[in-house]
């Protein structure tokens, strides 16, 4: 099987970790990703005044990319990539006028070849063929977890788990459409198929901070603490996620956090493809766990001891 | 001075009751749009709006129950389904869709029935008469006889 | 405190500069508060979220755009998700930060951004809040 | 169509109205005028034609000189037109033949301009001329009544229009398709602003209606179909197979006892178990226990057949069969009542996930001495006693984006009541009211309200709640106080959601399948939102209570009599009596298309395939006449107010 997958910056560089055990995880699942050729950022906030709306353009690109290049799908592991360029499509599908704003943008487009330093133009349009889906989305319809669940190697069935969405998964539903804004299960879903438990942890939608640990470390911390802790509360081992800038806020930041409220003392928080990949029967080393403030690393391997008899 | 034709097709729930209602008001208005009475807006067929064009019509107005309103549910929605319809037909045969209006005018708006009458007049007055060569075009668009 | 409610050309403009830029209409909201209730960042901030759309519902220009609340907004949408008149508040708060914003100054830009974190942050962090907070 | 259509002796009588059209319009002219008009045989003006002298005139003249028609120049047809058909049947004429030309509202009272009022009064008159020269004589439909009622839903509402209806002594059938008539209100506890017990005032009246002699309860018994018309309905019902005898049972009790099968107990919101041979409850009416045959282990004495052992009348009937049969009515009461939205719609507030968090009704059975805790407050999960409860107003109401967009009306009061209860039974505990708006339009409601705030000291917060979740023992939920601008979080050992009220699910088919209109909530139409608010568009059906939209008791039971009396009206006349003005299907012209069907919002026009024609049930006719501007054939005609007539007035007013 192969699908276009749209890794989007932060996984070139400050979440290696989760686009590596991406893409072992699919490998092993035997889906083969291809980037987009010159993939660009996407903006990471869709806009939302109408003031902006060239701020569509950047996805668009991407998205006209992924069409010219003869795909009808592209799949994104971080949750603000899926958000924007999902929101993106639908802006344009839905409002003929900003599609063809977009679209006289996207004309204009120049190409430089790094070494001939040639200009092309005369780039086509977007049409809207493309669809937007989450890697979640994707192994549920296009893989089935069923496959995954066969493909299991480790036992988790002691391990309690806190699937965490966060905002840009789910919100506003009008436009992402993954699952119920206030009831969702896809994630919950996800983790049983790896044979993991999962627990009730009324904090799963709740916002992290998000970019505001940037400018509002405190106020994003004690949201981030409160996530962390109603997990805690919920009984879960460890949490998983989709953002990079969710695991930012709830795994990097631990130790502001820890200095604010002194019953914290840390908490493993993993990429939902790290925890994939392991089930699926990586090695621990190659996971990225080095990289975590907290490394789930013990909490791992105390709760997980049999491997599946093949 | 031209004096405009208007033939004026309301309905007797709510148009009509509010251009009596003008009347008790005792509001004066431009004397040249005829009531005829239907009992529901959506009575009124794309014919019987050509009919008057061609019988020397400038303009022609119809009068409803505001949605929600028709005394036949849904009767209005008819009528405005049509208009859209007819305006479009009036355009094709070279007619100004402005010399057909729809109006939601409730048993009490007496003062809107006479601001829309007055304002419609002057508007065909604006317009000029319906000259031949649209009343040609009528002939052979539409045949009734 | 004492406000005076004027509905006079200059109200008038802001209210429609807001509901223009968010596409948004700001009389569709009945004020029951949900969004205040649900906001995740609620706690700091000094008006809450139901109170920005009342101050402009108003016309009060002025005590908007002295606000912090519309810099705590992360758009997390969870006001948007469960408004019961589907009003997008993180919109209207983008809204009022372009209207209110002095010109030329950022709320926040690179140079506020502490040292000590300045590594660590991921892309998307540093693209979103300037996207949002600087000019 | 332009010719001079049948030729008639017309009669034309202008009127002066004192000066109120003379003052302005020139009567003599115009009478004089028209008597050179075509078909004109006589036209005169007089002071006042709605005098006894005008009348005189009128009708002296019309036997004089053998007039066909006539018309009228006076007021608005509004005022006189019935006046003006009288004196048409005095001189012996159909009262169809006449017609007004309306020259003081939309004449002389608007133009002050004396010629131009003239010449528009001559034209208004040969309009009226034009169209009454094609009038036909028309007699009004006659059809005979079948003076029996159908009464859909076992309710207050139903129970009451069942009362109402059979002591007007008209027969009346009861169809409720659980096993015992009573619907919601005998599950509540007490009812506000009074605080009677619901069961106390209610069950006398079911007693009532089951004594009756004019009324027939069939309960477990539902709706198959409706055909038929306004006086002459044939309605198909189904009897769901009860497997008990009520005729012969004893309500010993002795069969509930052996059953092995423990389900949720409906009538107890499932907060309490029964069997699956069980009565509802104790004053259930019919006085009988059901066997619930989807509970049931299965009938085959192999399996179980423990009840029917035991069971020392002989009650109980294994071969019981589900069974339709039909039956005559004339009229026929929607009142199939309301059920709670789903918690399930609102998964921010967890109702679906915590069994602390329970809707209105759900408290009602706690709050009621015959409910599963005798009346205790206690909550479901543990049986604790709740020390700080929280009530939410609004929940899935007032909310077009993702619920309802209307408000449920009857949650505010009974949230209050809700409150006040609690406090009586639970003195040292805190109530919290979360609200956005409390209305409580109602006789003695707002005084009510105070109370609970002043003398029970009810807490009241003014914000709608975002979310409710479980942290350990307690629930968490978050709100805001929007009259200080704070954000709210508190505990509470236990929520109650003032879920909004939606059209009962199992009428939702029925409605579908009897084609009775409803509005985009689902809720019945009325006829005309002010004038006629119990009557259905669909004749012959009649609204009562809640299916109808919310509403509380004492409104339910006066909707319920107002249909009753509706229902009265129908059966007191001899004959229905329809205007006959309606749109015929001219079979000659009419090619079968169909089209005008789906445009009659009365469902009146019915596409015969096998003839290849529009068949036309005039009964069901209103005669709004959009089926006639639809139709491409010209075969539907309205009558009185064809085609050809109104091309002929179109002709009369622009030629002048």
């Amino acid at each position: 099987m192969k699908v276009h997958y749209y890794p989007g910056c932060t996984l070139k560089e400050k979440a290696v970790n989760l686009e590596e055990t991406t893409v072992k995880a699919m490998k092993i699942l035997g889906v083969d990703l291809k980037e987009p050729e010159g993939w660009t950022c996407c903006g990471a906030e869709f806009p939302l005044s109408e003031e902006k709306i060239s701020g569509l353009a950047a996805p668009a690109r991407i998205l006209r990319q992924v069409e010219s290049e003869g795909g009808d799908k592209v799949t994104t592991t971080c949750a603000f990539c899926y958000n924007v360029l999902k929101r993106t499509n639908y802006a344009l599908l839905n409002d003929p006028l900003k599609h063809k704003r977009i679209n006289a943008f996207l004309k204009d487009d120049i190409k430089i070849d790094h070494e001939t330093k040639d200009k092309s133009t005369g780039f086509d349009p977007y049409h809207g063929d493309v669809s937007v889906v989450h890697l979640l989305e994707f192994l549920r319809d296009e893989v089935g977890f069923s496959k995954i669940k066969a493909k299991i190697k480790r036992d988790l069935s002691g391990l309690k788990v806190a699937a965490y969405y966060g905002c840009r998964l789910l919100r506003p539903y009008s436009e992402v459409l993954m699952d119920k804004p206030d009831d969702p299960s896809i994630f919950e879903e996800f983790v049983e198929s790896l044979g993991a438990q999962v627990v009730d942890f009324p904090f799963r939608q709740e916002c992290c901070g998000s970019y505001i640990s940037v400018s509002e470390p405190d106020v994003a911390a004690e949201a981030s603490y409160r996530i962390l802790r109603s997990a805690i509360l919920g009984g879960a081992d460890i949490m998983v996620l989709s953002c990079p800038l969710c695991y930012y806020n709830l795994d990097r930041r631990q130790g502001l956090i820890k200095d604010k409220f002194l019953e914290f003392s840390g908490f493993p928080v993993l990429y939902f493809t790290q925890l994939l990949a392991w089930a699926l029967g990586e090695k621990i080393s190659t996971l990225g766990f080095n990289d975590h403030y907290f490394n789930p690393r013990t909490v791992l391997e105390k709760v997980v001891k049999s491997e599946v008899a093949q | 001075m031209f004096e405009p034709k208007i033939m004026s097709f309301i309905c007797k729930w709510c148009t009509y009751a509010g251009a009596d209602l003008a009347g008790t008001s005792r509001m004066e208005y431009v004397h040249n749009p005829i009531n005829v009475r239907v009992m529901c807006s959506s009575r009124i067929d794309p014919q019987h709006i050509f009919y008057a064009f061609k019988h020397g019509a400038d303009g022609v107005f119809i009068g409803g129950c505001h949605p929600g309103d028709c005394h036949y549910v849904e009767g209005n929605y008819k009528t405005l389904r049509r208009v859209f319809l007819v305006k479009k037909m009036m355009r094709d045969m070279g007619i100004d869709p402005a010399r057909l209006r729809l109006e939601w005018i409730s048993a009490a708006e007496g003062s809107k029935f006479v601001e829309v009458m007055n304002e419609f007049t002057e508007q065909i007055k604006n317009l000029g008469p319906l000259n031949f060569r649209e009343m040609a075009s009528i002939d052979e668009g539409v045949s009734h006889e | 405190m004492r406000v005076q409610i004027k509905m006079e050309d200059k109200e008038k403009s802001f209210i429609q500069k807001v509901a223009e830029r968010s596409a948004q209409n700001i009389y569709a909201c009945y004020q029951c508060g949900r969004c205040s209730a649900g906001c995740p960042f609620a706690f700091e901030m000094d008006i809450l979220p139901n109170q920005i759309i009342r101050l402009v519902q108003l016309g009060q220009e002025e005590e908007v755009s002295g606000s912090k609340a519309v810099y705590l907004c992360a758009s997390c949408f969870t006001c948007h998700s469960r408004c019961p008149k589907g009003i997008d508040i993180a919109r209207i708060a983008e809204a009022i930060r372009e209207i209110t914003e002095p010109k030329g100054q950022d709320h926040f830009g690179p140079d506020d951004v502490p040292l000590k974190w300045a590594k660590d942050l991921p892309q998307q962090a540093y693209v979103a809040v300037f996207k949002k907070f600087s000019k | 169509m332009s010719g001079n259509g049948p030729k008639k002796k017309i009669g034309v009588f202008v009127c002066h109205c004192g000066i109120n059209i003379a003052g302005v319009v020139d009567v003599e002219k115009v009478a004089k005028e028209l008597s050179k008009y075509d078909g004109v045989d006589f036209s005169v003006d007089y002071v006042y034609m709605c005098s006894e002298p005008g009348q005189k005139l009128i009708e002296e003249t019309i036997k004089e000189r053998k007039l066909d028609s006539v018309i009228v120049a006076a007021c608005s047809p509004t005022l006189h037109e019935r006046t003006f058909q009288n004196v048409m049947t005095r001189a012996g004429l159909n009262p169809y033949q006449v017609e007004i030309a309306n020259i003081r509202e939309q004449d002389s009272w608007v133009h002050p301009d004396r010629h131009e009022a003239t010449v528009k009064a001559a034209r208004i008159v040969k309009s009226m001329i034009e169209k009454v020269r094609r009038n036909q004589n028309l007699e009004p439909l006659a059809v005979d009544i079948t003076r029996r009622a159908l009464v859909i839903g076992g309710g207050i509402s139903g129970i009451q229009a069942a009362l109402d209806i059979a002591d007007h002594g008209y027969e009346v059938l009861l169809v409720e398709k659980e096993a015992s008539i009573g619907g919601h209100m005998v599950q509540l506890s007490e009812t506000f602003p009074t605080l009677d017990c619901s069961q106390c005032i209610l069950t006398p009246k079911m007693v009532e209606a089951s004594r009756h002699p004019k009324i027939k309860i069939l309960t477990y018994h539902e709706i198959e179909s409706i055909s038929g018309f306004v006086g002459n309905f044939k309605v198909k019902i189904k009897k769901r197979p009860r497997f008990v005898d009520p005729d012969v049972c004893t309500l010993c009790g002795e069969c509930e006892k052996v059953c092995p099968q423990v389900v949720a107990d409906e009538f107890n919101m499932g907060l309490s178990f029964r069997k699956a041979i069980y009565m509802p409850f104790p004053q259930a009416i019919p006085g009988t226990y059901t066997l619930d045959i989807e509970s049931c282990l299965g009938l085959l004495p192999i399996r179980c057949g423990k009840c029917r052992e035991v069971c020392e009348p002989n009650a109980i009937n294994y071969d019981d069969q589900e069974e339709i049969f039909e039956e005559e009515v004339g009229a026929v009461v929607v009142a199939t009542g309301y059920d709670l939205y789903g918690l399930d719609n609102l998964g921010e507030f967890g109702g679906e996930k915590y069994e602390d968090v329970i809707n209105g009704l759900e408290f009602e059975r706690i709050l009621s001495a015959s409910g599963p805790t005798g009346g205790q407050v206690r909550r479901p999960s543990d049986g604790k006693v709740p020390k700080n409860i929280v009530f939410v107003q609004c929940c899935g109401s007032r909310d077009p984006e993702n619920h309802n967009p209307y408000c449920s009306k009857i949650c505010c009061m009974y949230t209050a009541k809700h409150a006040m209860l609690y406090k009586h039974r639970v003195p040292d505990g805190n109530a919290t009211v979360f609200y956005i708006d409390v209305r409580t339009g109602g006789k003695n409601f707002d005084e009510f309200f105070q109370r609970t705030i002043e003398e029970e000291h009810v807490l009241y917060v003014r914000g709608k709640v975002s979310k409710i979740f479980k942290e350990g023992d307690k629930l968490i939920v978050w709100g805001v106080d929007t009259l200080t601008g704070r954000k709210v979080e508190m505990e509470a050992d236990m929520v109650v959601l003032a879920m909004s009220m939606v059209p009962s699910e199992n009428a939702e088919e029925l409605l579908k399948k009897l084609k009775i209109s409803t509005d985009a909530n689902g809720f019945l139409s009325e006829a005309h939102p002010k004038l006629r608010p119990v009557e259905s568009l669909n004749a012959g059906f009649f609204l009562a209570g809640c299916a109808h939209g919310p509403k509380d008791i004492p409104e339910t039971v006066a909707q319920a009599s107002a249909a009753a009396a509706k229902v009265g009206d129908l059966f007191a006349q001899e004959k229905l009596y329809h205007e006959p003005t309606v749109v015929s299907a001219e079979e000659e012209l009419c090619a079968g298309c169909g089209i005008c069907v789906p445009v009659c919002p009365y469902g009146a026009r019915t596409l015969n395939r096998e003839r290849g024609v529009v068949e036309v049930n005039e009964i069901l006719c209103e005669g709004c006449g959009a089926c006639a501007a639809a139709c491409p054939s010209g075969a539907a005609q309205q009558r009185n107010q064809t085609d050809e007539q109104i091309f002929s007035m179109v002709k009369a007013i622009l030629k002048g």
